[in-house]
Order: C-alpha cells, then structure tokens, then sequence
C-alpha cells in the first residue's frame, strides 16, 4: 500500500519535472526562432539569368555611382534602367537616389557597342531606349557624369575606365540564361516546366534528363543545342527552330528573339540583423534602411507614457493605502482599477481612438498612444505600487510622524522611499506590458515611421512596425529582425529591473 | 499651520482625483462603446445580431450576425485553457513545492519572459511554427482553432503559473505539516491538502487567465485562419470578436463600422462578467485563507 | 540712400506680383466617384493644396459608376473611374489613364500548376472549385486566401475576375482564409499547402521570396510590361474623367497634369498602384 | 479610589501631563477607563500590566499617535503642560516636543546620519550652506552622543542604518528623536526586542536622559521598572489599578492585584 501511493508520486512529479522543463523548452523554442530567423535570412529567390557573372561583358563595363550593397546586376534590371522601368533604386537596392542611366552615343562606336548589349547583336528589334536615359559623347563624360551623379548609372568600355574610373564602381553582370524552344514552355493541362534548381540545371545541360516531362513539361525529349564556336551560347534561330531545345544564350539575344527562358530558383542566405539596421533611418516603408528613428519613437513613447502613468499610478496607489478609509467609495475605486486591468488592449484602441484621436482632436500621434497606453498601463502601476506601500511596516511611517513630520512628508520621505522597489517592479512591468503593444497602437499612434517631431505627430513603435512589415508584405526578413530587437528590448529591461530591485533590496 | 493643513487637503484631493481616473476611464469607456455601438440595433436586431452566423457587412443587403465570432472565442478560450490549466498547475506546484532554489530561479525567469514577449511575436512565431506542427499532424490549413489555442495557451500560462505558485505558498505551513504527519506522502498532502486549500486562488487565476485569451487580438489574428463562419472543428478556421474589430476596422464605414464598435461592446461585456466573477473569486480566496490561518 | 529705398520697394512690389500670379489657381472644387482610386487621390489632393493654397478640393468617394453620372450631370468637375467608359459615355466624357492597377494570384508552391484561366479563378473564388484535382492538379483541397472584405482589393479582384461569370453581388466563399492585408495572404499562401490568394502585383515578390508562386493567367505572366501592354487579364487602367477635354488653366487640368507629373505619379507608386511607363 | 492615587501620586501639583477620566473606545470594545493621573516633569514614569491591559495605548494617547487608526473614540481630558492636548492643539508641533521611541527598533531605510537628522530636516532645517550644513553635522553628532552610539557608528554615519545591530538600532531611534530637541521621551517596551546586553546600555543611556528629559516608558519587564524608574503605574484590563512611587509599587502595593501581578500569579 505504501509502496504504490510512493510509487504513485513518483509518477506525479515526474510528469510535472517533465511539464516545467517543457514549459522551458517552449520558451527555447521562442526565442531561439525569433533570434534564428532576426539574425540569418533565407530567401527563394527566381530568375532567368544563370548565376555567372561577367565583369567586363563584351568588353563593356557597368559603372555606377555607389554599389549600396549591390554585389551584380542581372540582365532584366539592367535593361529596364534603360528602358524605363524603374524611376528610382529602391527596388534595386538599398538606395533611393533617383535613377539616372548614362549612355555613349549610339552613333559612336563605344555607345552602339552598350546597345548591342542591351538590345542585342540582331538590333534593336524593336526595344527603344528609355525616356530618361542620358546620351553623352564619349566614355570620359560618361564616366563625370556617374562620378557626380548619385543614382547614376553607365555602361562605358572597360577599357575607358582606367584613371578616368576613379570614384566609380563596377558592377559585374549576369545576362546567361536558358532558351528554350517555343514547344518546351507550352502548357499541358495547365503546367509547365518547373523552375529549376542548379542541380536541375546542371543535370539538364549535362544530358541526364531526357524527356521535358521529368521537369514537369510537356513529354517531349530534350535536345541541347551545341554552343557557336568560340562561344558559350548557341545562336537563337537555332533553338528556336529545335524540337524540345534548349541551350545557354544571353538574355539579350533571348529577348530579340523572343525566346522563351526557364526560371531558376535558389535559395539566398544572409546575415539579416546587422549594426546599420539600429542605426539607419528606415526608408520605403522599412523596406530599406534601418529602425534607429522606430526605436527613438518607441524610447519616446515610452518616456511619455511612463511620465504620465508613473505619478498618476503611484498617487492612486497612496490615496489608497494612506488615505481612503474602508467602505463604498474605496470599493468602487478598487473595483474601477481591476477592471481597467482586465479590459482587452483592443477595446482601448477602439476608445483611444473615438475619444482622444477623434473627440479631442489629437489625432494620430505620440500623445493620444501615449494616452492610450497610460490608461492601460496604469492598473498594473496601482496595483503594484499599492502592494509595495501596503509592505511597508507601520512602524517606519509611526517612527516618522512621532518625529513630527506631517503626513504628506511621511509618504514623500519615508513610504515612498521604502516602497520605491516594489513600485520600479510596476512600472517595469507597465513598460512591459507597452512596449509590446500593438493593437491599441494602430488605432491611436498612427504608423508614421520617421522622427516624432512633436506630440501630435504621427509615430511608430516597434511592435507595430514588426506587424506593418509583416502584414503589409514589406519584407518578413526585416520583421524578424525588428521582432529580434524588440525582444531584447524587452529583455533588457526585465534584466535591468531586477538588478536594479536587487540592488535596492541589498540596501536593506 | 493653516497654510500647512489646506495643502494636505489639497493633496488629498490630488491623491483622490489621480485613484479615480482608473474608475473615471472604465466609465468613459463604456459609454463611447455602446454611444458608438448601439445604434446598430436601430437596423439590426439585437437578436439576429448576437445569434446569426451571416455575416456580410459589404454585400448588397448587409448581414451582421456575430455569433460565429462568439462561438470563435468561446472555443478558443476554452481549448487554450484546457491545454493551459493543467501545464499552470503542475509548474506552479513544481515552483511552490518541488524546484530547488536553482530550477525555480530557472524557470521563474522563464515564465517571466514568456509573459514579455509582445504578442505580435507570438503571431509571427504561431505562423512559421504551430501552424506548421498542427499542419502536419492534424491536418488542414495550419490556421485553426487548434493553432489560435495553443498559441493563447502558452500566452496564458505565466499567468495561470504565477497565480498558482502564489495561492499554494499562501496555504498555511501547519496544513501541510499536519498532512505530513499523518503520513501522507507529499503527493498526497499536494493534491489532497494543498491544492483544494488554494483552490480558490487558483480559479482565480484561471478566469484572469480566460480574460487574457478572450481580449487577445493580434496573436490569434496571425494564425486563426479569420473565416467568417463558425468553426468547422479542431483544424478548421475560426474568427474571434476580437480579430472580427482588428480585421475590418481599417477601412469600414457606416453601419459596418457600428457594428464592429458593436461588436465592441459584446467583449466588454463578457470582460466585465468575467471580472466580476474574478472579484467574487478573489474575495473568496482571502477570506479562505484568513480563515485557514485561523484554524 | 532714397534711390536705393525705392528698388527695395520696387523689388517688393514685384516679388508679390509674382507671388500673386503663381497663385491663381483658386477655388473649392468636388470630385467624385471611384473608391478605387481614392487613396491616392487623396494623397495627391493633399499635396495638390499644398502647392496651391488658394485651391479647396474635396473627392466624394460614390463609386465609379454612380461618379460618371455625377459628373455627366455636371455636380462633378472631375471624376475618377476605376471602370472603362462605354461608347456612350465616350461621346461627352474624356478619360485620362492616370495609373494602372494589376492584381496577381499566387499559389503555394505544392500547387504545380503554372498556368490559370481567369473563369476558373472565378470559380475558385467562389466556392465552386474546391479541389486542384478539378483544374489538372494533385488531389488536394484548395486553400483559399481571402483579403478582408474593407479592402478595395477585395473588390477589384471580385469586379475584373468574378464579376463577369457570377454577378455584381459580391459572393465570395467564405470558408477562406482571411488576411489582413497584403502580407498576410503572402505570408498564409507561401506556408499553407494547396492554397492560392490574390496580392496587388508588386507584392509577388514577398510571395516568392517566401517560398511561394504566382501564376500565369490565361497564358500571360505577370509582368509589369504586360500590364502596361494591357495583356495582363486581372488589371485594369485608372482614369480621371472630364467632361470634355480638359481645359488648359483649370484647376481639373492641372490636377491631372500633377498626378501625371513625376511627383504625382511617386504618390501613385506609394499608394501601390502601378504608375503609368514613362514617356 | 482613583481620587486616592491622584492625590497620593509623587508629583502633585505641577504634572507634565495631568490626566483626567480618560476613556477610549476602539470601535465598541473600551480600552481605557476612566484613567487619571499626572505625570511629574523631569522624571522616569513606567508602565506596567500585562498585555492588552492598554498601557500602550494610553502611551500612545499622549503624542496624539492614536488619531492615525479608524473608528477610535476618546473621552475625557489630557492636558500637557497645562495645555488641552484634545483642544486646538497643532499635532505636528506637539509631536515635535513629545519624542516617541517604539517597541520594535524602526530605523528609516537611509543612512544613519540621514536618519537622525530627518526631524530636523522635516521640521525645515536646510543644511544649504556651509554653516548650516555644518550645524546640522553637529547635532547629528550630539544627538548620536547622547544616545550613546556615536562612538559606535561615527566611521559609517553614511551607510544604510539598517546594517547595525538591534541594541544599535534602538539608539538610533533614541538619537533621532533627541535631534528634534524634544521635551517628551515616550519609549513603548523599548527594550522588548533587545538581548541583555543592548537593554543594559539603553537603560543606563536613560538615567542620564533623565536629567534633562521627562520620560515614560512602558514595559512589562518589572525588573526593569523597578531598576529604571521614579514612580510606576499599574494597568489592568484598561483600568489604572494602582500609580505611585516605584518604591511603593514593588514592596507595598495597596491593591490586592498589583500584588498579585508583581508577584506573578497571572500576566
């Protein structure tokens, strides 16, 4: 009998050992997530050009101002800075300078040479120069343009680039591609050929794939085209001719020939969290750029909150304990404090909302979120601060009035002081509690992701900067970064409030 | 002296306006809720809004039946808490009970962390990760009632774990002895003693708990899937009352708009309800173990 | 000294004649009509003030259709329409292609189709396709991703694609997925098997860079060119619409005119349409 | 009987404190009854009876420190210094002039020179120039000599006061009330919390605060009533049962239950 009750026990707590370390585990989980997925990105990513860069194709280079963390240029970019496609770099690079694409002349022998590379060695076919590109005379004052043009681009001889291509940068290219024939890409049943791997790709060209139908296209066999003599590509009648052919051809032949290309897909991988990102001003949404103003909002907001709820809380907190006497009205206001506590943070941006942003007229800004905040945050500061004064032997305020202080100074000077670990525990946990906020958030601060430039004006917080570029698709890499930092900013704290508590208990 | 008293009055009054304002807020905002939600039942009735699942509020002949989004939170509140209560309990009575002073510490800050983390990371977490494992193993989309749960469970456990922890340490040391020394085993003395001592305590911390899952927004928006239909079981969509305001609120207009604020006030509602029930609770507790110290 | 006193007033005097001759535009204006295209008439309307003190529009957001008639009955001097004008209407009405919009579907990357005829979308959407199976695909049920029903995508996705086949009421399924806004249907395709939804087209590459597809439609790949050469079947062209040709110096005229300019068609890209080729 | 102890008590005539029929409820429950007596200037009062009998709260009456619980009731009259203490009497101020010590060492959570010189400071002594600073360094320093713990603490008068020993703590609170430069010494069982040692020093500290201090001291030490003080009262269950010279008290007690209290049969 005994046996089994201790053996029963046994059992028990090793189910709630197991139940406790699990609740651990979940939290490794957690956080080890967030800070793998802030710290590394990886990225699919599809395109036709294969990944073999040339650094001086056809004896051309890419010149542009500053590479802004572009390391090559795909062929298709290439071709619509010079066709218009693109106004600016922001989706080219982490950049925003307005885009200016510098070319020579046509007429001379340099400039028909860049349009050959564009626009391929059959002519033109068709394409047309863009509205906004730039012709200049020759290499050299294509290259001073670049050189003083932030967001400038130019494609010059390699050869120019000597002495006259200092303060410039070049870019290597990547223009090879797979052409198929027109056969190849036709759907059946609405698939085709599938976006290859690499290892797809070298099997392909290497002859281990026989038939389109292992790629997921129609059952045709495969039949690589030989390479012109001389060169890596075969020439576009050739393929285009071909049953079921395929070979490597640069984009801009392709592209004359309007011949279809396969897309390959890869995978990226990268460092995501990086010192820039705390520093830099965000751009485009966050898309590019960094969160240093988001953070500054964040520490403003919370600054601003903390400011109105700590001495709001802390006096309600020592109405409570030093002067309300038991009955109805003390009732009352403890029943109002817990109930402010349980009301869900959506139901207050719904209010901050109707009634700061809308009937005071604050609109969208720090001061009604901070407002917001401070209503919530302020059961947690009372209720704790009341704990802490409550804590506080009656014999420390005794000692206090019998020396003839008043009451006033006896809170200010004795209860406070004593309580004062117990209420920075509150007020970190109201911290807490509003930095992480978001769904009041939305509805009163408004999303404006530059500097705050004063009460009214429109401010994003972290936390709702990890939603925004979460759920307005701006980049789910830079929300995890975000969301990294957020954490450990909510780490920190914890941390720091416990040192600081601790120390303070020391003291005593 | 006269100087000295009228400004202790003064700060009185100060002290007493500042302990008002938590009152004064729950006050204003109950009325802007229901001055901006109960217009609504000037065209829909009260009844089809709180027990018709059609909701269509841009169709042509609108519809605004919540009771979906009811059902949503009932369910996931309740899923979440059975995944929750039991994980609560037995880390609460490891910490008060069982955990050497090096564990406890280690799993005190765990559960103090958990408690921190923004539930917008939570969101992010339930997406890449539980949608995935509930994927997997049960099936369906991976945005579920099953998903919106366990992610609320684990939102909701610091909560139940502290309260826990908390009740059983405030359960008198003679009780416990007492048990001991009859012999019973501490398992025995745990859940014949301990626990139904603290029971109280603990329902307390349950029901702030369910308060917690009910008024949770952003989480469960991230990973419940947000049909606007009742929820077809375990793996299928579900949409709250809470991700029914956050999901439309951007752009309604008109009667749509009053009837998320309408929607509104049902959560305050049974916010209010649950509090109430906490306060009864609570109150419960204090005089339970009042009463235990004087036994 | 006196000389000098009387070119500092001179130079005054002119400096307002100037002043006064940049602000002529003036005047409270109503436009109306498409909700479409509202956002970034409103951002453009804020900058146009901005410019130009003197001038007070307001953009009434009626609808495309109901917006025409307004304007055709003279209680709008400008109108947006997010639909193409009738021959009728192109009698007294002038249109002017200020921005395009193009909306892509994208599917999970179990999904191994390439290629989707707009009428199966439509019944896709609709609820009366509900498995892959039925279009060519692995037996797998289809996962619909929906946008929240405030959204104007919802609608312009319901408008180019479903309407034709099933109605102006809008009838969508709804056992579907709902999400937010654009990055939530990215992030729910690319992670859920079988599951296909709908983004505005420069939202594709968070899709694919997740791990997601978009699909052809109709045998046309979702290029902005494409869009541009009005071969993309789920776009269409935003318009501002005058009653007969715009006027040179009205505030209509130069309204256009800003939102064609390089400044007016950035706020076009901010607000996520697609700003019209340059040229 | 009680007009017997108030005529027989040692310092008729011009008393510290005269106290006459002095009654407290709190709530329902009486605390005091009908209490008179006067208490001489200059001399060590003790109280003793066993606990709850309200000796404490009768100490407590006289620096006003009962006002500070709810639902408490008070009748009769006090006066201090010829002065109605119930009357429109600035309770700040007398509390400046009466110093309380309390049962159980409470030091402030602040450092020891910060915690003797708190009256001051409360009572508006800034220390904002050099001269100020210094004449609140010196009574810090007098008030810690005179409760005998300077020599103790003078290497650490700026760490936390909460670091010293309870007999130390005791002095503090002795130290800190002398800095108000009191008239009073109310001490509630001052020694209660203390080892013999600690209680030896305090006990010889107030001989010598004697001299220039009125002192009344609640214990239930009767050792310590009859070795610290001049005349002693008796309570019991709220009542003052017998008040006289200390001497008196311990070898001719009047009344049947002082002597049975003094020769321990109950309390």
């Amino acid at each position: 009998m005994p046996n089994r009750s201790v053996a029963r026990e046994k059992t028990a707590f090793g189910i709630i050992r197991f139940l406790s370390v699990f609740t651990v585990a979940i939290l490794a989980l957690i956080m080890g997530f967030i800070l793998y997925k802030g710290l590394r990105y990886s990225n699919e990513v599809r395109g036709t050009v294969l990944p073999y860069e040339e650094a001086s194709p056809d004896g051309l280079s890419i010149v542009v101002n500053d590479r802004e963390g572009l390391e090559s240029l795909e062929f298709p970019v290439l071709f619509g800075m010079y066709t218009d496609e693109y106004i600016n770099w922001s989706k080219i690079s982490a950049d925003e300078h307005e885009l200016l694409p510098v070319a020579i002349d046509p007429a001379a022998p340099d400039g028909a040479k860049a349009e050959r590379l564009l626009f391929g060695e059959s002519g033109r076919a068709g394409a047309e120069w863009g509205s906004s590109v730039r012709f200049a005379p020759d290499a050299a004052s294509a290259l001073a343009l670049v050189r003083a043009t932030p967001g400038a681009v130019a494609i010059v001889p390699s050869a120019a680039l000597g002495a006259a291509g200092k303060g410039v940068q070049t870019l290597p290219l990547r223009r090879m591609t797979l052409a198929v024939s027109e056969d190849v890409v036709a759907l059946v049943d609405n698939r085709s050929v599938e976006d290859l791997s690499d290892a797809a790709i070298d099997r392909l060209l290497k002859g281990s794939i026989a038939n389109w139908k292992e790629l997921g296209g129609p059952d045709l066999a495969v039949s690589i085209l030989p390479a012109s003599p001389g060169g890596m590509t075969a020439p576009a009648a050739a393929i285009a001719q071909a049953k079921g052919g395929v070979a490597r051809i640069y984009a801009s032949e392709a592209q004359a020939a309007g011949l279809s290309t396969l897309t390959r897909k890869g995978v990226e991988r990268g460092w995501n969290l990086s010192f820039r990102y705390l520093v830099e001003a965000p751009r485009l949404s966050g898309k590019v750029g960094g969160i240093s103003t988001i953070i500054l909002n964040t520490f403003f907001m919370l600054i601003l909150t903390i400011a109105m709820a700590a001495p709001i809380g802390v006096a309600a907190a020592v109405y409570l304990v030093e002067y309300a006497k038991q009955g109805p009205l003390v009732r009352l206001l403890r029943l109002g404090t817990e109930t402010l506590a349980g009301i869900p943070s959506i139901i207050f941006g719904l209010f901050g909302f109707l009634f700061f942003v809308d009937i005071l007229g604050f609109g969208f800004g720090l001061l009604s979120g901070c407002l917001t905040l401070t209503l919530m945050i302020l059961p947690t500061i009372v209720r704790t601060s009341e704990e802490a004064l409550k804590a506080v032997p009656r014999s420390l305020r005794e000692g206090s009035l019998a020396l003839g202080a008043t009451k006033l100074q006896t809170i200010a000077r004795v209860a406070i002081p004593a309580a004062a670990p117990g209420i920075l525990t509150g007020l970190i946990l109201g911290i807490g509690r509003a930095v992480g906020e978001t769904a009041a958030l939305i509805f009163t601060m408004g999303s404006d992701y530059k500097l705050a430039k004063g009460l009214f004006s429109s401010a994003r917080a972290l936390s709702s900067h990890v939603y925004l570029l979460f759920a307005e698709g701006i980049s789910f890499d830079r929300a995890f970064s975000t969301a990294t930092v957020l954490i450990l900013i909510v780490l920190a704290f914890n941390f720091g409030a416990r040192r600081l508590v601790g120390r303070m208990g020391g003291m005593k | 002296m006269k100087l000295r008293k009228s400004l202790e009055k003064g700060a009185e009054g100060l002290l007493l306006f500042c302990a008002l304002l938590s009152t004064l807020a729950v006050l204003f905002i109950t009325i802007f809720l229901f001055h901006r939600g109960l217009p609504l039942f000037r065209k829909v009735p009260i009844a089809e809004f709180l027990f018709s699942t059609d909701w269509s509020p841009t169709a042509a002949s609108p519809k605004y039946g919540i009771l979906s989004f009811i059902l949503g939170s009932f369910y996931v509140t309740a899923l979440a808490l059975a995944f929750a209560v039991p994980v609560g309990l037995a880390v609460g009575v490891y910490l008060a009970e069982l955990a050497e002073k090096k564990a406890s510490r280690a799993i005190r800050s765990a559960v103090e962390i958990l408690a921190g983390i923004p539930s917008v990371v939570y969101g992010l977490f339930g997406i890449a990760i539980i949608s995935a494992v509930t994927r997997t193993l049960f099936g369906g989309t991976g945005y579920s009632l099953l998903s919106a749960s366990i992610v609320l469970a684990i939102m909701t456990l610091p909560t139940i774990i502290n309260v826990t922890e908390v009740s059983l340490r405030a359960v008198p040391h003679e009780l416990k002895e007492g048990s001991l020394a009859l012999g019973a085993t501490h398992w025995q003395t745990i859940y014949k003693v301990l626990v139904p001592t603290a029971r109280s305590g603990i329902i307390a911390g349950v029901v702030l708990g369910m308060g917690r899952a009910i008024g949770e927004t952003m989480a469960v928006l991230m990973v419940g899937g947000n049909a606007p239909i009742p929820p077809s079981g375990l793996t299928g969509k579900v949409r709250t009352l809470t991700m029914n305001i956050i999901t439309d609120m951007s752009y309604a207009k008109d009667d749509h708009l009053t009837s998320l604020f309408a929607t509104g006030i049902v959560l305050f509602v049974f916010i209010l309800t649950l509090n109430l029930v906490v306060q009864l609770a609570l109150k419960r507790t204090i005089s339970s173990v009042e009463g235990g110290q004087g036994a | 000294m006196k000389r000098l006193c009387s070119a500092g007033i001179a130079l005054a005097f002119s400096l307002v004649a100037a002043s006064g001759a940049f602000a002529q535009l003036s005047g409270s204006f109503t436009f109306g009509g498409s909700t479409t295209v509202a956002p970034f008439v409103y951002a453009a309307i804020e900058q146009f003030q901005k410019d130009n003190t003197g001038v007070k529009i307001s953009y009434e957001g009626t609808g495309s259709g109901a917006g025409l008639t307004s304007l055709a009955a003279g209680q709008y001097s400008l109108a947006g329409s997010s639909a193409e004008l009738s021959a009728d209407q192109l009698k007294t009405l002038v249109p002017t292609t200020v921005a395009l919009d193009g909306l892509t579907p994208v599917v999970n990357k179990s999904v191994k189709l390439s290629n989707i005829s707009k009428a199966n979308l439509a019944a896709i959407f609709t609820g009366k396709i509900t498995n892959w199976k039925e279009l060519g695909g692995a037996d797998s049920k289809i996962v619909v991703v929906n946008r929240d029903e405030s959204s104007g995508t919802y609608k312009a996705f319901w408008e180019i694609v479903c309407q034709k086949d099933y109605g102006k009421a809008i009838a969508y399924t709804k056992d579907a997925i709902v999400a937010k806004e654009n990055g939530e249907v990215a992030a729910k395709v690319a992670s859920t098997p079988g599951s296909i939804g709908y983004v505005g087209m420069a939202f594709a590459e968070e899709v694919i860079k997740a791990g997601g597809r978009s699909l052809m439609v109709d045998g046309v790949k979702d290029t902005i060119a494409n869009v541009v050469a009005k071969k993309w079947p789920i776009s269409r062209s935003l318009y501002l619409v005058t009653k007969g040709a715009p006027v040179a110096g009205s505030v209509e005229k130069a309204f256009i005119d800003f939102i064609l300019s390089a400044k007016g068609q950035a706020i076009v890209k901010s607000t996520d349409f697609i700003p019209l080729p340059k040229n | 009987m009680t007009e017997t102890i108030k005529a027989e008590s040692p310092a008729a005539g011009n008393g510290k404190f005269d106290v006459d029929g002095l009654d407290l409820w709190y709530g329902p429950a009486q605390a005091l009854k009908g209490v008179t007596m006067r208490i001489a200037g200059n001399s060590i009062t003790a109280l003793i009876g066993p606990s709850g009998c309200g000796k404490s709260t009768f100490l407590r009456v006289l620096d006003r420190m009962n006002d500070l619980i709810d639902g408490i009731r008070i009748e009769g009259k006090v006066l201090y210094d010829g002065v109605d203490l119930f009357g429109q009497v600035d309770v700040i101020e007398l509390r400046k002039k009466i110093g309380m010590v309390f049962q159980k060492p409470n030091p402030f959570p602040m450092s020891i020179y910060d915690n003797v010189a708190y009256g001051p400071r409360v009572h508006g002594l800034r220390a904002r120039t050099p001269a100020e600073r210094r004449r609140l360094d010196e009574l810090v320093e007098k008030s810690l000599a005179n409760a005998a713990l300077l020599d103790e603490v003078k290497d650490r008068l700026h760490k936390s006061a909460l670091g010293l020993s309870g007999g130390q703590q005791q002095r503090l609170c002795i130290a800190r009330v002398l800095a108000v430069e009191p008239d009073v010494l109310l001490m509630d069982e001052p020694t209660s919390a203390l080892d013999p040692i600690s209680t030896s020093k305090i006990e010889g500290l107030l001989d010598e605060l004697k001299k220039s201090y009125t002192i009344v001291i609640v214990t239930h030490n009767m050792q310590q009533a009859g070795r610290v003080s001049d005349s002693t009262g008796f309570f019991l269950h709220g009542e003052l049962v017998e008040y006289a010279p200390t001497k008196e008290i311990f070898f001719n007690p009047r009344d049947e239950r002082t002597e049975n209290y003094i020769s321990g049969r109950f309390g």
